[in-house]
This record gives C-alpha cells, structure tokens and sequence, in this order.
C-alpha cells in the first residue's frame, strides 16, 4: 500500500505546493491553523481539482494533471471525515451510517456496523436526526459513516477534536486496529501529537501550503523545531521496539528497544510484535548516578549526545540509550547543577505510567 | 345524431343554453357551445377548431373568416341584432334623449363613461361610431373608461365607479343595479349584427339543420326572452 | 345549502379542473425540475435567454401565451402536428391541451421556488455524499432532491393554484367546451360573461376555492413533515 | 426596423407599464416581507386561511380577482372609499388602480418565493446575533434580510414579470384607459381582439419581452452578487 | 462577580436537571460528549428557555421560571464562542468581528480591536469572507467576536478544540488575563484538562445531565473518579501557592504551596502573588529514599495518606507533602518492590519541566 501526493494549488492569496509520499499506515498531516490541511485533504478526496499535480494509490493512478487523468470523487472511495461533520440533515442516524455502505455493495457484514456503533457510543441514537445530536455525537457519527463506507483509503481531518479524552481512548485503539488489520492507508490531520505520535507511522509537516518536514514520525517528532504546531511541551522521541513478553500479574509488558528493555502498561500485541512508543522530554528525567528506590521502572543507561540551546529556562538534551534516541526536557538549572555535556555518561528515568496513553 | 359544437360569443351564452336545451329536447340531438371572445374562437377555427358553427358578436370576425374561406359562404346569415342603450347607476336619474348635442359631460360631471374597450370590444366600437355620429364623441373621448367587455362596463355602472355606462340592451334589461336612462337612435351606429355560418370545416350532417332551427321561429323566443332582436 | 348545489355540468367542470391542474402540475414537475437545476448551477452561454424564456408565460397576457400555444400546439402547428402523428398525443381541443396551458402558465412559478432551494443547497453535503461514493445521479436523488423538497412543494402548490386559475391562455388555446376544456375557471369566466352570470360564479368561485384550500393545506402538511426531518443539522 | 417604431399611444403604455410594474412591486414588498416572515414563523390559529388568502389572486380567475377588487377598493368599496377620503389615495380608473392590481396578482408570487427563503435560513445564526445584543429588529435587518435576499430577489422577478403580462384582474378594475390604466399587456390584449391587430400584438409583444429580459438579467446580476456573498460558511 | 445557575430541561429523551453556583473567575463544564455541557450553556445563555430553573448574576435575577422572569437573549449581553462557529455568512471577517462591538457601544476602542486581532492572528483575513476560511480560522474569529462583544459573562464552548498548541498557547494567556484583570465570569466548556486545570477556578462535572460533581477545581481536578470524562491519563491534584520569588538566571519560579518550595517554569507574576499548579499523578514519581544527582528540581517529603485500588496495573497513590495533597500514579510492580502502604514516608519527585503549560 503506497500513497503518493503531489499537489500545486492556489485559492484567492492562498497557494498550496506540496508533494509526500507514504508506504501506506498512517500519514499524520500536522501544521498549525490555516496551513492548508484541509485544503491539501479535499484535493486527495477530489473535492478540490488542483490546478496540477498528481495522486496515486498502490500504483493506480488516480489523478495526474499532466496526463489529464482525474478520477471523480465518488469512484475513488476514499472516506472522508470532515472537519465539521456534514451529515445529511433528512436522513436519521442510522441512514447516515450506512449511507457509503450500502453504495459499496455487501462487503460490509451487519456485524460491522454493530462493532463500529458500539465503538462509537452511538447506539441510542440510531433513529434520530443529525439536528438533535450534541457536537461529539456528530462527530462520532461523521467518523461511523467514513468507517462503513469500506473506503480504500482514509481521509481524517481532526476526526476526535471535539471528544473528550475518555471517548478518544475508545476510538483510538480502533484506529490502531483498522490500520494494522485492514492495511487501509490513513491520512491524519491532527494538533494532537499523542494522537499522531499513536497513530502514524509518517508525519508530514505543512506550512503555509509547503511541505515543511516530512518523514518517519520517530524522526520527525523528535525535531520539534520542525513542528511549529507542535507546543514545545509536546516534544519528544519516539523510538521502535518489539515485544518481548507479557507480566500478566503486574499488567505490564516488557519491550525491547534496541538494547534497552522497557516497562510500559500492557499492550495487547504477540511477543515479537512491533511497538512504537513516543516519550515525551518531559516525561524523561536524567540522573548521574543510578538512583535507588524509586518508583520508575525504566532506568537507561546511556550518552549525552547533544544539548539544545536554552529556551525559556529549559533545553532538551538528546541522548542515546542502546541505540535509540531519546530527548530530555530539563531546566537549565539542573544542567548546571549536574554539569551535563555531551558526552556524560547519564541515566534517564522514564514512568511506566508515563507511556501509557 | 352527430354532435354538433357551436362556437359562440360569450354574450349569447344565456340565450343559447336555453336554445340548445330545446334542440335536444326536440331532436334528442347533441349539441355543445364553447363560449369566448369572437376573436378567440374565430383564431380556433382558423388553427382547426372543432366548430361546426360559430356565431360571432360583431361582423368583423364573421368578415375575417369568410376571407380566409373558412365558412361556408352560402350558410351565413345575420342572425341576431341588438339596441345600444344608455345607463345609470342612480335611481333617480332622469331619462336622456340621446340626440346630437346632448351634453354628455355634464351629464357625467367628473365621472367617466363606460362601456367596452373601444378598439376591440364590439360593444365599445359600435359606441364610439354612435357617439361620434352624433357628434359626443370629441367631448367624451378622453373620459372613456373602456373595459374588456360589456358585463365590465355594466358593473361599472352598478358599482357607482362610473356614472353612466354604454351597454347593450340585453344586458342592461338583466341587471337590476342600472336604470336604463336612453336608447340610441338605431341609425347612429353600424347595426348592431350577431352572425352566423357554417365553418368550412364542419363535418356534422346535423349542422345544417341546427342552423335552421336556429333561425326557426322555434328558437325566437329564447333569443327575445333575453332581449335580442331576431333577425330575418 | 340547496343553492350550492351542483348541476351535472358543473360536477364535470369541478372534475376536470381538478384533473387538468393535477395532470399540469404533476407533468411540468420533471422539465421544471431539470431547468431549475440547469439555472441554478449551470454555467454556459445562453443562460440569460433560457431564463427569460421560463419566464415568458408569466411576462406575456394569457391570452397571447395561449395564441402562441395555438400556433404551435395546435392541430396545424408544427409541434402540434409532429406530437399528434408520432406520439398520439394531441392537445388542440382536448383536456390534454387544458393541462398544457395550465403547465405553461405554472411554469415559472414552478422553476422558480424550485432553483431558490437549489441554490439554497449547501453543497458541501453533496461533496459528502460523492466521497462515500455516491454518483451525481445518486446524489441527486438521495441528498438534493430531499434537500429541496421544501421548493418542490412550494412550486407545485404555486403550479396547481395557477392551474385552478388560469382561463386566459386556456380558453385561447383549447376554447371552453364543456367536458373537454371547460375547466372551473373558463366556466367562471363564462358565467362573468353573461346578465344573471354574478349568482353561478360565485357558486363556481366558492367550490375553487374549497378545492384550492383543501389542496394547500395538504401542502402545508406535507412541507411541514419534510421540514421537521431537515432541520438544518 | 421601421415597422418597429413606437406611436406615441405606445410609447405611453410603455412608460406606464414601466412605472405600474414597478410601484406594483415596491409596495407589495413590504406587506409580502412580514407575511412571508409571519407564514414561516409565525404558529397561530387561523394561518391556513391567511396562506389561503395569499394564494387567491392566483386560485381566481383574474377577472374575479379584478371584480373583487373593484368591490373592495373601487369609488363605493369600502376600502376604497376610505382610502379617499382618509389617505386621498384615489384607485379607481387610476395607473394606481393599476399598479394595485399587478401588485394583488404578484402577491402569492412574492411571498412564496421570500417564505421559502426565510425558511431556509438557519436560526442558529439569528441566535447567535442575539447573543451579541442584537434585538430582534436589528438581527432581522442585519442578519435575516440579507440571507434572505435571494428570496426576495425572486420574489420581485416574479411580481414584476406578472405585472408586465397582467391585464385580466387590471382591465376588470380600472378598465383600458389610454395613458392611464392602458398598460402594455392590456394594449396588446386589445389588439388580439381586432381582426388584423396580429402585428401590433406582435410589435408590443416584443416591446415588453425586451423590457422585461432587461429587468430579469438586471435581477441575476443583482442575485448573484448577493449570492456571492452569502455561500454558506 | 457571582454566578448561579439552576435549570431543569427535556428535549426528546434528555433530561437536564443541573444547578451550579460559581464566585466569578472561570468555570469549567466538564463531561462527556452528550452530557448535556452545551444543552446548559445554552440555557445560560437565554437561547433555551427551560422548564424550570433560575440564572443569577451578580444578583441581578436573569430568568426565573418561578417569578416568570426571562430576559431575552440580547438583554443579558452574555458573549457566546459557540461549539460550531456559527459566523455570519453574508458579512466580512472584520465585519463579523465587530458585529457586537458596535452594538455594545464605544465600550471598546480601536486598541481593543487591534489586540484581540493580533492575539487571534486573525489580522490578514479581516477583508475575507467567512466561507474561505479555514477550520481553525473560524474558531478564532468566532472567538474575537465574542470578546469584543463586550460581554458580562462569556461562555465559551470547547473555544480552542480546533486550533493547534501553538495557537492555544497564544491565545491562553489572553483568557488568563481576561478572568484576572476583567473579572468577567467565564463559563468554559472543555474536554482538555490542562485548559482547565489551568483557567478556571471551579469545576463543574457534568453527567447525564445532572451535576456529578462540582467545586473547586483543586477538590475536582484531584479526583478523576468524579470526572469520567477525563481520561486516566490526567488524573492529579491541583495545589494552590503563593509565588515566592523569581530566579531571573534560570527562568524560575518558586512557588510556597504549605510547607513546600516548588520550582516551576518562569511564571509573570509578582511575589506574593497566588497561583494554581495542577500536577497530573502520571508526573509524579515516588522515592523511599532521597535521590541523588537527578534532573528533577522538586523532591517532596511526605506521606502516604491511601492508595487506590489497582486498576489495569496502576494504581494512585494519594500523599500528604506538607499540607499539600499530591497524587502519584505508579505500576503495582512499583508498589510491591518499594512496599508503599498508608503511613510509609516517601519523596515525591516531580520535574519543573512538567510544571509547563
Ligand atoms: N432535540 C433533541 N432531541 C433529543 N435529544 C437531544 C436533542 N437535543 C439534544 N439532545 C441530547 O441531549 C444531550 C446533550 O446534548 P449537548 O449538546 O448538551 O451535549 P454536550 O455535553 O454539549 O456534548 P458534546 O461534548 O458532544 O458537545 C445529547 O445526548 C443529545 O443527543
Ligand atoms: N477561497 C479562499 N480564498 C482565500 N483563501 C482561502 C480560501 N480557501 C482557503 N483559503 C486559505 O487557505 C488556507 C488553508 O486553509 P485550510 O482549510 O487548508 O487550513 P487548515 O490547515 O485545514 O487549517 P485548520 O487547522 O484551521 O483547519 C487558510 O489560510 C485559508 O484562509
Ligand atoms: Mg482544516
Ligand atoms: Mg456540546
């Protein structure tokens, strides 16, 4: 599954150029407020036909200005879940769910729809209309619609901004599931890095209408220079591991990055299952010597590599432990008071707790 | 029998109705009448219209099929005529001789005249000839109202919008709400001429034969009923 | 109520209004339905001429809009002629013909409601539906056209009154013959015609209008059940 | 194109055509705007029979509408005769009279077309003018009216088309009046009754599609810089 | 400033029945979607007349079913930021922006306009039409209306859910000076913690329409049992100190909570000034002993005062540092190898970088 983006676009002052490719997963697009996401997103669907460019899924060609292909919006099925939730206000909640599934045949089972609307918490709405529904109950709507719909590609433009974080946690492992099942090719836009560090496995960063970065998430989110949008609080690694076995007493499962072994709250995956984890510099504390008696799990042993300039008062010291790469967000204050350098020999602290999302 | 349809002028309706009903009674014939303006149904018959006979309000319609030889010639007669009369809406308006030299401005003060449309309504044109004949016509004409037809003119008259009305006299007979003050001399206007033919297209062997008892003495006495004069 | 008693002709009169305003309002809705979409959002040359000709029934006397129609619908005009050997399908005369007339008449009315909830379709809802792979015809049915239903009924009802009311064009056009063209409103116009008509019109008024109100408060129902289900979401 | 050229008979009618459809279509707007607004929001009892009302002058046939209003509004009516005593507003034989009656047969038309407008306008938005200390005078001038104005727009289209081909309700009323209440439909209408007026017809016929195609593109032109302003956001 | 709302409310099968009271500054709705956080808003706000119920404000009776007092909505001259940005389509940007301003009066200057522009960076797409807006666009211009409404109240429905951390982090400091220097009362809807462990200064939880919980937002914040939509992952406590003094050279604060010295983040504000940390139980690490040569600047003594029962391998730990409630979140493996009980003297450990918002 591949997915190749190219895109030259101009609307009123607003210009868009921007090409990315993915080797399918999750593309997360991340770029701050009026980047042109949502504008690069509705070229993909074939909403909006670019003045040039081109768009091809698993070699298909879908649209290239240059040969004058252009395959219309309801022959891609692509789904597509909108910013704002455009469900059809004469139609009940249940007809809007399975308005894309009846169109793509029986290759929807009625079990499908059952899991989708558990999934969503949206089973009691079933028979009534979009007007009545509070903002969230829509929004989960738009997304049961896009799901149903057995798209060949998903489009998602900030499908869970308006949940709460207890309804995101439902959703989000289901996401996790579609991509790593299913094989359908995602395309994310996000202001969540959790939700994209999760997700995605590419980032590509957008800035007004150009593509800023663009890359393996782990590379990409632990430069958060590159990621304007992206609260410096939010900064942080994101390293690759296997799973090594499960500690079904303690609910805790022990992965193996590198040559480091990491605690993190269990996750439902076969030993020898690829993980990606994000750590936060935040959530990274370091210490010169091995400390004693704490409730950390994750103590690493590892190398200064780097130090960032100070910003406000902190900085973020990237180190590598066993092979992997880890930022630490710390106060300037106990870079001195430690005497950090690159080259130090340090630990660095990580919660279990911390890594769960 | 075969049906018979006559295309008349909307005016003749009553008088009409009342003839047809009496047909059918006496020669269980079928018979139906379309009412219009006559410059309507002469156009429908020009365009293929279903009349077998129609009856025109004035002559100029009668002329303009028989030009286009859309009658038979030979079928055509006058068939009925009618008297033009002067009416009022007051009570107690006094009776007018209606002679050159009336003043006929002062009989309406500020109010207009009424009566049909003046180009196109029979009962405007034979009007204006009436009035011009008799020399009224340059004191009135900018004090016409005129209306798309006669029953328009008369209500006028009635609803007190105008205080004095040229109608037929048929009509003026039926409406309670006017007082026919003055006839006009039958000789200031063209007379007054409701004919009748046999269009070219008939195919109604009873055709004819309606048209007969049309112009029968059976037939008179519904048209007078209605204040028509039968023409010989 | 022995004075509202209806005589036989009169019955007919009332069924045939009722037919040809039905047949008028039912028979436009699809070429009104398709013009109105074309205004609403086509673009090409000669849309200002397509909708001033939508309009002519409306800026033309009745009475010339019927004359046009008897020259070209009628037995000897060139449409007339084509439709009445070809299709069977003949106008001059006949009920047909009414309801021609009455169409006519209704058209812009029609057209019109029709391409103001057109316009008033937020396309955005279209979009959604091609992304969950519905073809423009599909759209049209399951999204626009539910979507503008409040338009449709507004143009029928505005179509079928025109229709009760229209005598001018009908009357030039098909004439008034009882049982075939003699509608409601050509039967109160002829009674306007004559002395001692005032009684038979107003009798012939009263019943179009009990007819007329009847078919507008079933509108209002039916626009109020469309409504209630596309509450702007 | 000599056959063109216009008597100074015509040339009247036409400036008073002009000006009939034009008053006919200002001063209905008003009335038409909070009928519509009260038809499609108001709930109260009796609403049918004010929507049966609007659509009367196009359930009757004109000349009833026209007798009716010379029964209301003429010299004796009752309205009539207040009117001109009180206001000194004279209808009867009047362009006035005139102007009344084109604006009674586009009545229905206009308010259709604003009530299916303002029923499309999404309230929330209202609601949200109130918030911001609106009242609610101010949200319907601020917000209400401009979203509605295609609506509006139409509405006027349509009256105005409708009083340029209105000649049955206005000759009842105040009768064919050269210069006065001899409006351009009615003069054609009066040419189709003489044998050989088919060339006057036809010339004022043509005068009055060019008029009214020039107000039609005037009108989308108008619609369409309102439209451009108000895609729904 | 005192706000006191009470209201009792069906539409279809929802019920609300929901009262609060608030001593001006900010409160939060929190709940999940379709709790009935918007439905209340709205009844606040005058655009839902309720069954019954009663708003005050400031002593001024607003509405009150029982004395059939209603003022209309445009009377109350409550701003709105509503969930969908409801901007007015026929009108300009700028022209929506001061839609309300106007009608408010001269209350507000120019300068007025100019920063609430600038800090929404809305500036460029005053001559625009609200439809070429994107998502995030809308949001903030939706926002600036509301505040340069001159509003007596604001509520605010999850205002910043489309907009990226960098934005928000623009835009929540305005909110912070708006509720201090103004005092306008603020009743904000949000599902991000953060927001509102940061803004306002009590909480109301909100479920099923009836109020779950409410209090000030420390009490709340410190019990995620009461607020089913926060995910566990927030659960923490929120201490209240007063700032004690500023270390310029390393951009610090510190901050008096009890018998505590916390070091936080460079905060401005003067000393002797009192603010609210909200510390997640998932930052906070547990010591038996003191550590040694660590990154973390605070290490607190205290007390286990209880711990809750495990859930999915963690459980939290509730602790006494100095009079002040922390909560630590910690593996049960942790809980076993350190033999924390009720009464065991621990350190918590908790890193300034944490402390940023
Ligand atoms: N007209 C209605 N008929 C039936 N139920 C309704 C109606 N309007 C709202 N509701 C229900 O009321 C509940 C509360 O809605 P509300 O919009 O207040 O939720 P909310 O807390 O704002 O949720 P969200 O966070 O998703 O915006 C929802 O479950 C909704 O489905
Ligand atoms: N018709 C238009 N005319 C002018 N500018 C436009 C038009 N449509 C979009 N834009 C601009 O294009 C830019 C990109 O818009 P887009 O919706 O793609 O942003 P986005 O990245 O999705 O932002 P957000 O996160 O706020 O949703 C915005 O600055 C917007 O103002
Ligand atoms: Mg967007
Ligand atoms: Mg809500």
């Amino acid at each position: 599954m591949s997915l190749e983006v190219e895109a030259r676009h101009r609307i009123g002052n607003f210009r868009i150029d921007a090409a990315f490719r993915s080797n399918g997963g999750v593309t997360a697009l991340f770029g701050r407020s009026g980047s042109g996401k949502t504008t690069l997103v509705n070229i993909i669907a074939g909403l909006l036909r670019p003045d040039g460019g081109r768009i091809i899924l698993d070699g298909d060609v879908i649209a290239d200005s240059a040969r004058n292909i252009f395959t219309p919006v309801h022959r891609r099925r692509f789904g597509y879940v909108f910013q704002e939730a455009r469900l059809f206000p004469h139609l009940t909640v249940r007809s809007n769910l399975v308005y894309g599934r009846w169109l793509a045949g029986a290759g929807k089972s009625a079990s499908e729809f059952t899991k989708v609307v558990e999934m969503l918490g949206v089973g009691h709405l079933l028979d009534r209309s979009p007007s009545t529904l509070s903002g969230g109950e829509r929004q989960r709507v738009a997304l049961g619609r896009a799901l149903l719909a057995a798209p060949r590609l998903l489009l998602m433009d900030e499908p869970l901004a308006a949940l709460d974080e207890a309804r995101k946690a439902e959703i989000l492992p289901y996401l996790e599931r579609l991509r790593d099942e299913t094989r359908i090719p995602i395309v994310y836009v996000s202001h969540s890095v959790a939700e994209v560090a999760r997700l995605a496995e590419r980032v590509v960063v957008i800035d007004d209408g150009r593509v800023q970065a663009s890359g393996e998430a782990a590379v990409i989110l632990s430069r958060p220079t590159d990621t304007p949008a992206m609260a410096r609080r939010e900064a942080g690694a994101l390293i690759e591991g296997l799973v090594e076995l499960h500690d079904e007493a303690h609910k805790l499962t022990l992965v193996r990055a590198g040559e480091c072994l990491l605690r993190v709250p269990h996750v439902a995956a076969a030993p020898g299952h690829r993980l990606r984890l994000y750590i936060a510099a935040r959530d990274v504390m370091l210490a010169t010597t091995r400390p004693q008696g704490i409730s950390a799990l994750n103590v690493l042993p590892g190398t200064i590599v780097g130090l960032s300039p100070a910003h406000e008062g902190s900085l973020d010291v990237r180190l590598d432990c066993g092979g992997n790469t880890l930022v630490a967000r710390i106060t300037t204050l106990s870079r001195e008071a430690l005497g950090l350098r690159p080259g130090t020999p340090v630990h660095a602290i990580i919660k279990t707790v911390a890594l769960d999302y | 029998a075969e049906r018979v349809t006559i295309f008349a002028a909307a005016s003749l309706k009553n008088a009409l109705d009342a003839v047809n009903a009496e047909w059918k009674r006496q020669t269980e014939g079928d018979v139906t009448a379309s009412y219009a303006a006559s410059s309507a149904l002469a156009k429908q018959i020009e365009q293929g219209g279903p009349a077998d006979i129609f009856i025109s309000a004035d002559l100029a319609w009668m002329d303009y099929l028989a030009e286009k030889n859309l009658i038979k010639a030979d079928s055509r007669s006058n068939l009925l005529g009618n008297r033009l009369v002067l009416v009022s809406a007051k009570a107690d308006a006094g009776p007018v001789d209606i002679k050159a030299g009336l003043d006929l401005a002062g009989l309406l003060g500020d109010g207009r005249l009424a009566m049909g449309a003046v180009d196109s309504v029979p009962a405007g044109k034979y009007g204006k000839a009436a009035l011009e004949k008799l020399g009224l016509w340059p004191m009135v004409a900018d004090r016409v109202a005129g209306s798309e037809s006669v029953r328009a003119a008369l209500l006028l008259v009635s609803r007190g919008e105008a205080p004095y009305g040229i109608v037929y006299q048929t009509d003026a007979a039926a409406d309670s709400g006017v007082k026919m003050v003055g006839t006009f001399p039958e000789d200031s206007h063209p007379p007054i001429i409701y004919p009748i033919a046999i269009t070219a297209d008939s195919a109604s062997p009873d055709a004819a034969a309606y048209l007969d008892f049309v112009r029968s003495p059976k037939a008179a006495p519904f048209f007078e009923a209605q204040g028509f004069t039968v023409l010989k | 109520m022995d004075w509202m008693a209806l005589s036989e002709a009169e019955w007919t009169a009332v069924r045939l209004s009722l037919r040809v305003a039905t047949v008028a309002m039912l028979s436009s809705l699809p070429l009104a339905l398709l013009t109105a979409m074309v205004l609403a959002r086509g673009r090409f040359w000669g849309k200002s001429a397509l909708n001033g000709l939508v309009h002519m029934p409306l800026i033309l006397p009745p009475v010339v809009t019927g004359f046009v129609l008897l020259l070209l619908f009628g037995r000897r005009g060139p449409i007339g002629a084509f439709l009445a050997e070809h299709v069977g399908l003949v106008f001059s005369f006949r009920w047909t013909g009414a309801a021609l007339a009455c169409a006519v008449m209704g058209f812009p009315l029609m057209v019109r409601s029709m391409r103001l909830s057109i316009e008033a379709v937020d396309r955005k809802l279209e979009d959604a539906a091609a992304t969950l792979g519905a073809s423009p015809a599909w759209i049209f049915l399951t999204v626009t056209l539910p979507l503008i239903l409040p338009g449709i009924v507004a143009g029928m009802v505005l179509s079928f009154a025109k229709a009760m009311g229209e005598f001018g064009a009908t009357i030039t056009f098909v004439s008034n013959i009882p049982g075939e063209t003699q509608t409601l409103a050509v039967a109160i116009y002829t009674f306007t015609q004559v002395p001692g008509g005032d009684a038979g019109a107003m009798r012939l008024t009263i019943i179009s209008i009990v007819l007329s109100m009847a078919a507008l408060i079933l509108s209002e129902i039916l626009a109020a059940a469309a409504a209630r289900r596309t509450v702007s979401a």
